[in-house]
This record gives structure tokens, C-alpha cells and sequence, in this order.
């Protein structure tokens, strides 16, 4: 075991897969000889040669048509996006190509391209660098949807990527990437579609995923202190999701909050939540809350701490969830 | 995550010279007017062309007519109502048909909606290449069997498969060039811009194949562009690039073999634009009264490329009575076939919706194809 | 009164906007001598001449960045997307610039720009011609969402669109395009961020809007023959969202199905599910239901009627309200 | 739904000519090489171009020595945290400051991240040109009273922006020139290309002008285009070009100047390729040792711009050691009185963020706003 940052994992991931796999090919804006912006592709040019890790034009939509025309030929692209805002300019090419493109010809191609996004705040970046765009993305049918918590995750859940036969949006939360972890690499995890129960608890699910589960499981650490139990769940990924999961610890719980960083109007969070309480009616003791980012646009680095759910509005809506009703709430108008 | 079975040669993505650059900047540039190699009338014009061989060009004449037929039946058909929607190429039958022909048929082909007709000329079962418009499925043909990609809706983004396709190919040790049309209106996306930018930089073999119609819908090309012609954008990609007379079936076909063979000399890719027009409506469900003249319409009515072609070859002596009237009756029979074949309703199966999201169906995509599978029961055993 | 198509009301007022205000303009792809693909903006060229109805290059990202820079010298564009897959092209411009030219001025520079998207399905279009795209717009804070579900409401939301001082989404259902009905133009109507209710009833509330309104307002007739009394509400305009009347109905009627023609995976219905039992949990006698699009491409014209919302489907939700339950559902595990 | 108050004139957007066209490509390319007032020591060059006025260029001098003072002082900010960032302009001062003096007050500027030395030459605050880079909030200034759009990041988005605004000036009868800054490796972009032919076809007056400093973060030009030149992308577009050595200030405003002239005469919009050199990294935050040579560097650093004027200048008599001191005295002055004002830590009310997502917040904010509220007051009174 080391201890390995988040941005060490995903570049191993990376160096491993272009080892084992020679179809592999990695290319974007600086991630050649700056190995990326975030460090992400470090070295790898070095070691693999200016053809299986290279710099392009600076065009996003450029880049993903490209990893299109590369995969038909038989290659398996792994694209970076520098930051979560440019990605936008390759929308089209992502709904309109990447997500169709096994559907439109009956399984006669497809695009088993990995589009990395680093994603989400809390890096005191300035305007259209810390956007949460996980709900275009989730809401677009033939695109996987990842986003790891873990330094463990972020090398399992990358590979796992590189290695799926569909394209995947892989979202990377820039604020972790230098956080770290004792792992040792490589590692396999449950692959796509399994969350995990990061913290076991009696009284309360935290559902959360990406970024937003080490606030989830700081929230769940402060909540002791209140006398809640708190159990986390960490979706790992959010297409295909895992309704097991998280409809078991529901059902266990009987109180269910939501978190996330992104605006909550229409996010992933409003889909869980959606998803719980049909699943989870009879369990449920309080209506699901979600603890989200604001309705705005993303705020100036003076002002994230505002935006971003943190521990205190995480408890705030745990202590909504009508402890006091227990265990007969009625039916009555609020 | 194994290791692909075929030998993958890799090439070095060349670099671009020092900076500042002065560079050849005049040749890149096209011949100031379309390359022709016939008159209007047929007649033979002085080239520094090569025109292909006579056999080669009594091959374009046959394809050309039954493309044609090909078209005719399939606007036919939307009004029988047995199409969604037919996006007509007649009076484009020399791009059409040179552009597949220019091509091997282990190159790629990158066609939208408007080139039914050159899928049909690369051999692909008009069935099939009519799925699309039928309303079956959004592409009938085998892609990867065929070489040609679907066929492009969403404008320009194609120009950027072709890149990644062409650079991929040739990666990969292989000497393949991508043939990419696009319509001229097209030329003003972003992805046209990217496309040919990404192929120039990794001197990808691509051959942009511009067919200037004159018409975006119903927008001229005035409101496309300021430039001269279409083909000057090549130099500002440091492009190789032609313009030709599109209605000039040895033009076009002698323009766009040169610019396959340099692009697959591995001189990078190329750009041609060629000058036609849409005889028809933008699809059948357009009303083109509301934008043009018939005499418009009526004066390039007149510069039919099969006529001229069919006037250059008999007086050539390489075509006769007999060999048009063989080749009309080829057409008539290649239509009554579609036709009959297209009269069959298909019978689509619902729950083949759910087959082709994802390699393996989701859980979620499972619990829909359940319901529906209980809804169409319940409707009276229908699945 | 005269019998008057949606399209024609939209084009009605399109060409009183133009009239009344000199800073309006519209433009797009073959919108000025062609009318539109839909005839939207027919005769609008010959009444105002080139100069404020016109055809640009085609290219959406152009358009909308045009719509910017005029708004920025005071003009009102009023731009047409030809379909909703191709606003993706303009996606970038739409999320990092319309949505936040006020929010990152201060308020200094603002972007009163009408993108006016054709969307969803049911009239037999080949790929990318029928995209529910709803969603992607709904989440980003900055922009206003409306869609029309009657030919009044096409004039007056147009108008009010047109009108107000922040850019708006206007989806305009196709397949009502060529639907008519009734209606003494010129008309005004609840401004945003009201929704109506379509259809009064007791048992349970439909929220539904755009394309399905209709849809769920034929369910709801058909529903009265097996024994329930189905209440109707069609929300007009997706943001600002109008919880008010959505909350008093659904805790009128303690129960609630929302129905869309979008996928449903993190589609607006999530939100509108999410929110319902949030606010009205006590007052529910079963989950909030969702009937949407399958979480697939958009299927070719001849499957379309398996994707879409269809009155059965509905029903059959409406039948999943737990009838039998009532009136005292237990919080037993599903 | 009122009318607007100002009288609107007008125009009719030109149409393009009939179609095939034979053009005057030739005179549509950019000088074959960059154009130079001054060679490197500051010797003048025989050129077309008229040169500006001693007066002008004297006063190009003082901006520039301020500006890159005004730099530097920004850089060093990041050092003391004052700063989250900054993207310096430093070695690229003729374009930044040569760039706003060809254009009047009541021009419309659209700059990137790159040109807070441009936005201070332009007569904003230097605090408030920092306001985006210190974190505080976007956008710093009022870009409507100094007709300035608010610095742009996401690349190539502003061309368009340009195109729209000058288009509508001229629809309004006013004769306001849209003066852009892009960088080399943002014209890959499609919105480049989007803006530059909404210009063109609208003959909309937008000068494009392209600092060409050779990267793109870590991406050298190499990797942007296969072109002799970014400038020959004009010709593409019906759009006239020029490219122009960017360390050569009197060069810069002569080409700008004539650029905007044009512009503004309506001969629609006009191309300019400066080439120069970043020679900070991309950001404080950069590490350029990682991808480019000390050397490169160095010897761009020996093409200084401001040693060029100043050595024209004083050859020409026309500077001397009394007024480049008192320059440099002004400069100095700017710097400290900046350094002193970005000491104060600006209180930046958290509820000013529902301010202007919309209008009027909608009752969703409002809920919002109030919940952020009550948590300020419970964390003690902060709100
Ligand atoms: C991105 C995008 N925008 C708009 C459309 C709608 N559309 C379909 S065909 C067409 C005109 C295309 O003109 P052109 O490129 O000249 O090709 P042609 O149809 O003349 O062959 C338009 C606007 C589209 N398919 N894709
Ligand atoms: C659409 C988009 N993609 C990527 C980025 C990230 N990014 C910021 S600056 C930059 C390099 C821009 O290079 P260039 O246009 O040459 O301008 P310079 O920084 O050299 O002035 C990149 C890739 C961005 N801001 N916007
Ligand atoms: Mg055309
Ligand atoms: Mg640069």
C-alpha cells in the first residue's frame, strides 16, 4: 500500500491501459508534453510516443468527432475535456454521434470512447471552469455516466471505462485530485452499476456521489454528534444506476437526503429523489430532501462556500426529516 | 482489454515547419474557375487533367441513369406514401456517382441525407439505403461491412468523423482515404471548420467533397459566404484545394481522383468544390416556388450532366444506340425492382427499441422493456 | 373568434411583436422568404422587409452568438432553431453566454434573446428531428423555459417571451403545430411562472405540459370511465417553476402522476416528482408517479407510438396510485 | 413591449454576388510576409503603410511602458495570493496596447482573459479590470458604459458576440467598429470560424485581430494549422487580411488602424494576424519549462517591443531621457497606487449572488436566497 493522490490513480489507470491495450490512444488540449493541465497524463507521452498520447487543434467538438472517426477505425479513444465548460462546444457531437452511434446502425459500430471531464468546484476557479454538468450527460440515452469518490475508485472505474464496449462520460471532481489515499494499484472494484455504502447507519441515508462524498461522510462523522446515525451511499456511477443499493438502504433507513453539488433544479439529485420515493413509499418516514447547489450560474471563488452544499446544510436537512412524527406521520396538508 | 489481433504500424503525426512561416501560399490555391473538361454541349475542353479512361466513363454514364431512375422511384414513392421523407439528388448525378467512383471500395465514405444515390452507386441494396427515409430504422445498410458511414443529419459533424477516421485507418498501417460530401450551406457549421482543420494538422487522407447546390433549403449561397468560391477556405487550412463543374461528369471525376491519390499519396487531405444545383425541392415536403424561379430552375435543367456526358461519349464513339438503350432498360428494371420490394410493409419489433443502447441493456432499460413487453401482451399479443 | 392553428398564432405573434417593438428581430435558418420549415415566420419578410426578418449562415452557434452581440446593442432577437437536435450546436453560446450575460455583469449587459425551438415528437421525423431537449435547458439557472400547450397560450407566451427582459427557451411542440382551436388573437394570459389547471378533478393530478398536455387531457377523459376523476395541470412554463398551484392540487387530490414526452431518466419530471412529494408528502396516498419517454434514442418513425406517452400508458400509472391502500397505506417494505 | 427610443436607421444587409464568381482572390491574401515598420533595432522600414503620427506613437510608448509595469505588478499579486490568477500579456504589449488605440471610446472592444493590459490601456480601473482574476466576481467593470464585453474565457465565443453587436450598431445607424482579441490556438475553434463568416456575409465592421503568441497553454502553433499563415484564412471567408510582425508597435497600430478604417468605411470586416510571443507561461499557475526552451524564450525577450519604440523614438528624436523617466516615474506610481488598492479585501455580499440570474429572482431563488439568509444569521450575524 502508498499513499497515492486521485490524479496519480487516474494517470496510472492510464499508463496501465495504454500498456495492455494497444488500441488505446489518448489525445486532447496539453495533455502531450504538459502532460494536462491537471497532471492527469503525465509521462505518458514519453512513455508511449507522440502517437498514442497527443495534443490536438483546440476544438472540443473537433476532438470528440475525432475519437468518433478513431473508434470506427477499431481504436479506443480516451479524450480529455481541460474543464467541465468546454466540454459544451462538443454537445452535439456527444448527444447527436457518441450516445447514437451503437443505436443508429443496430450494434453495426460504436463508440467505445471515454470523454474524461474534470468537473465541479471548490478549487476557487474563475468563471466556466468548476460547472457540475452531470445532468446533460445522465439524461442523454447511450451515454455511461461515471464519477469517482475514491483514489481506489478512480483507477478501478477508469479502467473499467477504457475497457466498456459503450461510450462513458467520465467525470473526475477536480477538487479531489489531490487528495489522497492509501491504495494499492492496480485494483478492481464492483464495476459499473454497483454503488457502495461508503459508511454503514440506522437513521438516515446520504446519497451523494462524486465530489460531494467526503462532505456526505464529514456530514455523516458531525451527525454522530447529534445522535444520528447516518448511513452514505456513494453512487460511483450514475448511468447505470444502481437502484438496489440504494432502494435497500432506504428501505432500512426510512429517511433518505440527496447531495449534490450541481444546481438541484433538474439535476441528478431531483432523479434520485424521484426514484427513492417510488420505490421506497412505504419506508419512507419524510418526504426525500436533496441538498444541492444553488439555481445560479457558478459562483465567483469568493463566494463557492455559498453554493456548495456543506456539512451544516447537510444536517439542516436531516434534521427535516420529521424526527418528531415518528412513527405515525399523518397525512396532513404542510 | 486485450490486445488487437492486427499489427497496428503507427506514423508519426508530422509536425508543422518553424514559424513564421512564408509560404507557398498561391498553389495551394484552386484554379481561379471550375475545372472543366466538357462544355455544355458535350464537346471536349483542354485540361491539364488526365480524363479517365473510356471504360471508366461508360461506367459513369450507366450508374449515372440508373441513379437517376434510383431518384425518380424513390420521389415516387413518397408519394405513393411509402417514404417518411426522399431528399433528392437529381442534376447532382455527376457528384454523386463520381464521388463513389472515385473511391475504393475499401475506402470510406462519409454521405448525408442528400447521397441515397451515391449509396445506392457503391453498391449498397437501395432497400436498405432507403431504410432511413422509410421510417424503419436510421440506417438500413451494415456500415462497417460497407464502408460508409451512416448517413449524416446533424450538418458538418461528419467533416470530423472523416478526420478520425482517415487519421485512424492510416495509423493503423492502412492506406485508406476518407470521401466526405457535404453541401455547401453545411460549410458554414463550426464542425466543417474543425474537420478540415484536424485532417490538415494530422495531414489525415480525407477528400472534402463539397457539392455547392446553390441552396441551403431555401437559402442561396449568398448567405453562406463572401468568398470567391468554396474552395478558397483550403489555403487557410493549408489545404490542397479545386473547384469544377459539377455538372461535368469527367470534370468531376478526374478532379476528385487526384485529389484521392494525393490525399492517399499521404500529401493530406483535400478539398473540392464542386458547382451544381438542386434541380428538385430540398425534399419533397419543400414548396422551392417560394424561393426560386422556374427559370432558374429551367436553365440548369439545361446543363444535365447525363445528357452531356451521353453527348461526349457518342460522339466519342464510345457509346452508341443500343448501349443507351441497354442501359435505360438496366434503370427500368432497377426500379421496378424498388418498387415492388418497397411495397412490402417490414414489420418492426418494438422491443428491438431496447437492443442497441448500449452493448448490454441497463437494469432501467430492462423494467422498460418489460412494461412494454406487458403493454403490447396485454394489447392482444402483438409482441 | 376565428379557428386558428398553433403555428399560425405563434406566427401572429411574431409579427405583432415586430410591429409593436422596433427592436425586435428575428432570424435563423430559412425563416425570411421560406416562412420557416413550419411556416413560423411566414410573410414576416415581405411584411417588414430583409432587415428585421432574415436568413443567416447555417450555423446555430453562429445564430445565437449573433443574438448576443445584437442584444448587447440593444436590439431583441428572436431566433429559430429548425429542430430541437439542432440548438445542440449552440449549446456552448446558450449555457456560457445567454444564460449568464446578466449574472456576470452585474446586471450591466443582459441578453433579452428568444431562442424558439420546434421540439419533441409524433410526427413521423427521421433522427435527430424529434429530441425532447427540455431538460438540458430547465437546468441551467439563467435561462427561462416555456412551452405552449394551446394556440392561446402559443400567442401570449410567445409575446410574453418576446417581451421579457431575460432570455427565454420557447419549445414549441410540433405536433401541434397544425392543431386548432378557437381564439380571438391578440390575447394576454397569465404571465410566467403560472401554471393552469387544464382539467379539474378529485382522485389524482396529471402535471404534465408542452406536447403531453393533450395527451393527459385525453387520459383523463378516458380515465373517467373507469371510475376516476383526473385533474389536469399544465405548467406553461417549466422555469420559473409554479409550485403553488402544482402543491394545491396534488394535496387536494393526494395523488399524482407527471407525464412527459422527454426520457425520464433526470428528465423535468424528476424535478416535478421530486418537488411534489417534497412539498406535499403528507397528503399523499401513493408514490408520484412518472410516465415519460423510454430512456432510449429517439426511435425511427415507425416505433415512435411505443416511445411516446400514450393515454394507456397513463392509465395504467394513474391504476398504480394504490387505490386499495387508501385510506391508510402502512409504511410497509415494497 | 414599447418601442425603442433611439431612431433606428436601417441597413440593408448587403448581398453577395451572383454565383460562379470569379473573384480577385489574389488581392484578398495577406502580404506574403508580416508587415514591418521597424526591423528589430528600431530602424525604420520603407512600408505601404502610412505611419502614425509621432505624436500617437509617443503616447503608444507610455501606455506600453505602463502596461507592462501594470503587468508585472499583477504577476507579483499572485505571489502574495492578492490574485487567484493571471494570464500575462507580458512581451505582447504592442498588440494589447496598439490594439485599443486604433479604436475610438465609442468602439466596442471584445477581449479575452489575456487583455487585462488592454482593458487598463482602454481607461478602466485597474481594480476593477482585476475583479474577475481576484475571484471577487466576473466581471469587474460596466462593459456598457466602456463599451468593453466582459473578458471572455471559453475561446472563440466572443468572435461571434463581435459579429452580432457590430451588425447591430450598423443596423441602428451607428458607425461603431467591433474590435476582437482571439489567440492563435482559439481560431481552431468553430465559433472562429462561425464569427469570422456572420462577419463576412453581414459585412458586419469586426476586426479580427489575432494575437498569434505561439501556444496555446502547451500547444505549440504546429498543432493549430497546417497554414502558411493564420491571416490566409480571410480569403476563405471574402474577408480581407493582413498579417503583421506583433513585437513591431508601429507596424501593429498602422495595420489595426487601417483595419478599423476599413471596417468602419464598410468594406465589412477585416482579418490581422500579429506574431509575437507569450513570454510568461499561460498563467502564473503554468509551468512552461515543461514544454518550451528557455532559449525560445530568450530570444524573443531580445525582440522586445517597447526597446523597439523606444530606440525608433529616440533615433528619430522624438523621446529623450527626461520623458522616458518620467514614463517610467508614471509607471511606477500606477503600480504602487494598484499594489496599495489590491491590499484592501473587498467584502463581497454572499445575497448579491440571486442579484442577477434573472431580472426579477424567481420565487425558487427567492426560497433559495432566504435559506442562505438564515444560515448567515445563525453562523452569527454575517448577513
Ligand atoms: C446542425 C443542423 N442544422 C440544421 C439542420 C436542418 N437542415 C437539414 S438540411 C439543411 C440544408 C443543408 O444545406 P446544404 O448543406 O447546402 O446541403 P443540401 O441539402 O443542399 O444538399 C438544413 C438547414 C441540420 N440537419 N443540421
Ligand atoms: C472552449 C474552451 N476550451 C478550452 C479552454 C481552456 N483554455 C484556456 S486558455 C487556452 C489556450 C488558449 O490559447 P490561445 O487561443 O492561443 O490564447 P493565449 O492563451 O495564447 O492568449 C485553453 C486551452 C477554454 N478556455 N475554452
Ligand atoms: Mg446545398
Ligand atoms: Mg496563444
Amino acid at each position: 500500500m502508498a499513499t497515492v493522490t486521485m490524479a496519480k490513480a487516474l494517470n496510472a489507470a492510464l499508463r496501465d491501459a495504454l500498456a495492455t491495450d494497444e488500441r488505446v490512444v489518448v489525445f486532447g488540449e496539453d495533455v502531450g508534453r504538459l502532460g494536462g493541465v491537471f497532471r492527469i497524463t503525465d509521462g505518458l507521452q514519453t512513455e508511449f510516443g507522440e502517437q498514442r498520447c497527443f495534443d490536438t487543434p483546440l476544438a472540443e467538438a473537433g476532438i470528440v468527432g475525432f475519437a468518433v472517426g478513431m473508434a470506427m477505425s477499431g481504436l479506443r479513444p480516451v479524450v480529455e475535456m481541460q474543464f467541465d465548460a468546454f466540454a459544451y462546444p462538443a454537445f452535439e457531437q456527444i448527444t447527436s454521434h457518441v450516445a447514437k452511434l451503437r443505436n443508429r446502425t443496430r450494434g453495426g459500430l460504436s463508440a467505445p470512447i471515454v470523454i474524461r471531464v474534470p468537473y465541479a468546484g471548490g478549487i476557487g476557479g474563475v468563471e466556466h471552469h468548476c460547472d457540475s454538468s452531470e445532468a446533460y450527460y445522465v439524461h442523454t440515452p447511450g451515454l455511461k455516466v461515471v464519477t469517482p469518490a475514491t483514489v481506489e475508485d478512480a483507477y478501478a472505474l477508469l479502467r473499467a471505462a477504457i475497457a466498456d464496449p459503450d461510450p462513458v462520460v467520465f467525470l473526475e471532481p477536480k477538487k479531489l485530485y489531490f487528495a489522497s489515499a492509501e491504495a494499492a494499484l492496480p485494483v478492481t472494484a464492483p464495476g459499473f452499476g454497483r454503488a457502495v455504502v461508503r459508511r454503514p447507519g440506522r437513521d438516515a441515508t446520504l446519497v451523494t456521489y462524486g465530489a460531494s462524498v467526503p462532505v456526505a461522510l464529514e456530514a455523516a462523522e458531525a451527525g454522530r454528534d447529534e445522535g444520528w446515525d447516518l448511513e452514505v451511499v456513494d453512487l460511483r456511477t450514475l448511468v447505470p444506476f444502481d437502484d438496489e443499493t440504494v432502494t435497500a438502504s432506504v428501505r432500512r433507513t426510512g429517511r433518505c437526503v440527496v447531495v449534490q453539488e450541481a444546481s438541484g433544479f433538474a439535476g441528478v439529485g431531483a432523479e434520485i429523489a424521484a426514484r427513492v420515493q417510488e420505490r421506497c413509499f412505504h419506508s419512507l418516514h419524510a418526504p426525500v430532501l436533496r441538498v444541492a447547489g444553488l439555481d445560479i450560474p457558478y459562483p465567483p471563488p469568493k463566494l463557492e462556500h455559498v453554493h456548495l452544499p456543506g456539512v451544516d446544510r447537510i444536517l439542516d436537512a436531516v434534521a427535516r426529516l420529521q424526527w418528531d412524527d415518528q412513527p405515525d406521520p399523518k397525512w396532513v396538508a404542510a | 482489454m486485450t490486445t488487437t489481433p492486427q499489427a497496428v504500424r503507427r506514423q508519426s503525426p508530422p509536425t508543422a515547419p518553424a514559424f513564421p512561416r512564408s509560404g507557398p501560399a498561391a498553389p495551394m490555391l484552386p484554379s481561379p474557375e471550375p475545372v472543366r473538361l466538357l462544355d455544355e454541349a458535350g464537346n471536349r475542353l483542354p485540361s491539364d487533367y488526365p480524363e479517365p479512361p473510356a471504360e471508366t466513363l461508360r461506367e459513369l454514364y450507366r450508374r449515372m441513369v440508373v441513379g437517376r431512375r434510383f431518384d425518380l422511384q424513390s420521389t415516387a414513392l413518397t408519394k405513393q406514401g411509402r417514404l417518411a421523407v426522399y431528399p433528392s439528388a437529381r442534376g447532382q448525378e455527376a457528384c454523386q456517382i463520381a464521388g463513389v467512383m472515385a473511391v475504393r471500395p475499401t475506402d470510406w465514405v462519409f454521405p448525408t441525407y442528400r447521397e441515397s444515390m451515391a449509396l445506392v452507386a457503391r453498391g449498397i441494396d437501395p432497400v436498405e439505403a432507403l431504410t432511413l427515409l422509410r421510417g424503419d430504422w436510421h440506417c438500413g445498410y451494415d456500415p462497417a461491412a460497407r464502408r460508409t458511414a451512416p448517413q449524416c443529419t446533424p450538418l458538418a459533424t461528419q467533416t470530423v468523423h472523416a478526420a478520425g477516421l482517415a487519421y485512424g485507418e492510416a495509423y493503423q498501417g492502412r492506406d485508406t482515404v476518407a470521401l466526405v460530401f457535404i453541401g455547401d450551406g453545411a460549410t458554414s457549421e463550426g464542425d466543417f471548420h474543425e474537420g478540415v482543420n484536424f485532417a490538415a494538422v494530422f495531414r489525415a487522407p480525407v477528400v472534402f467533397f463539397i457539392q455547392n447546390n446553390r441552396y441551403a433549403i431555401s437559402v442561396p449561397l449568398s448567405r453562406q459566404t463572401a468568398a470567391p468560391s468554396l474552395a478558397y477556405k483550403g489555403i487557410g487550412y493549408g489545404v490542397a484545394s479545386e473547384q469544377v463543374d459539377g455538372n461535368d461528369p469527367v470534370a468531376v471525376l478526374a478532379v476528385l481522383t487526384r485529389a484521392v491519390e494525393q490525399a492517399r499519396a499521404g500529401n493530406g487531405p483535400f478539398l473540392v468544390e464542386a458547382h451544381t444545383y438542386r434541380v428538385e425541392p430540398h425534399t419533397n415536403a419543400d414548396d422551392a416556388s417560394r424561393y426560386r424561379s422556374m427559370d432558374e430552375v429551367e436553365a440548369w435543367l439545361g446543363r444535365d450532366p447525363i445528357a452531356r456526358l451521353e453527348a461526349y461519349l457518342r460522339g466519342a464513339g464510345r457509346l452508341d444506340d443500343d448501349a443507351v438503350e441497354a442501359v435505360r432498360t438496366e434503370a427500368e428494371a432497377y426500379a421496378d425492382d424498388l418498387r415492388a420490394r418497397m411495397s412490402a410493409e417490414p414489420v418492426v419489433d418494438p422491443l428491438s427499441l431496447f437492443d442497441h443502447v448500449y452493448a448490454t441493456p441497463t437494469p432501467q432499460l430492462l423494467e422498460q422493456r418489460e412494461q412494454v413487453r406487458a403493454e403490447l401482451a396485454a394489447e392482444g399479443g402483438e409482441a
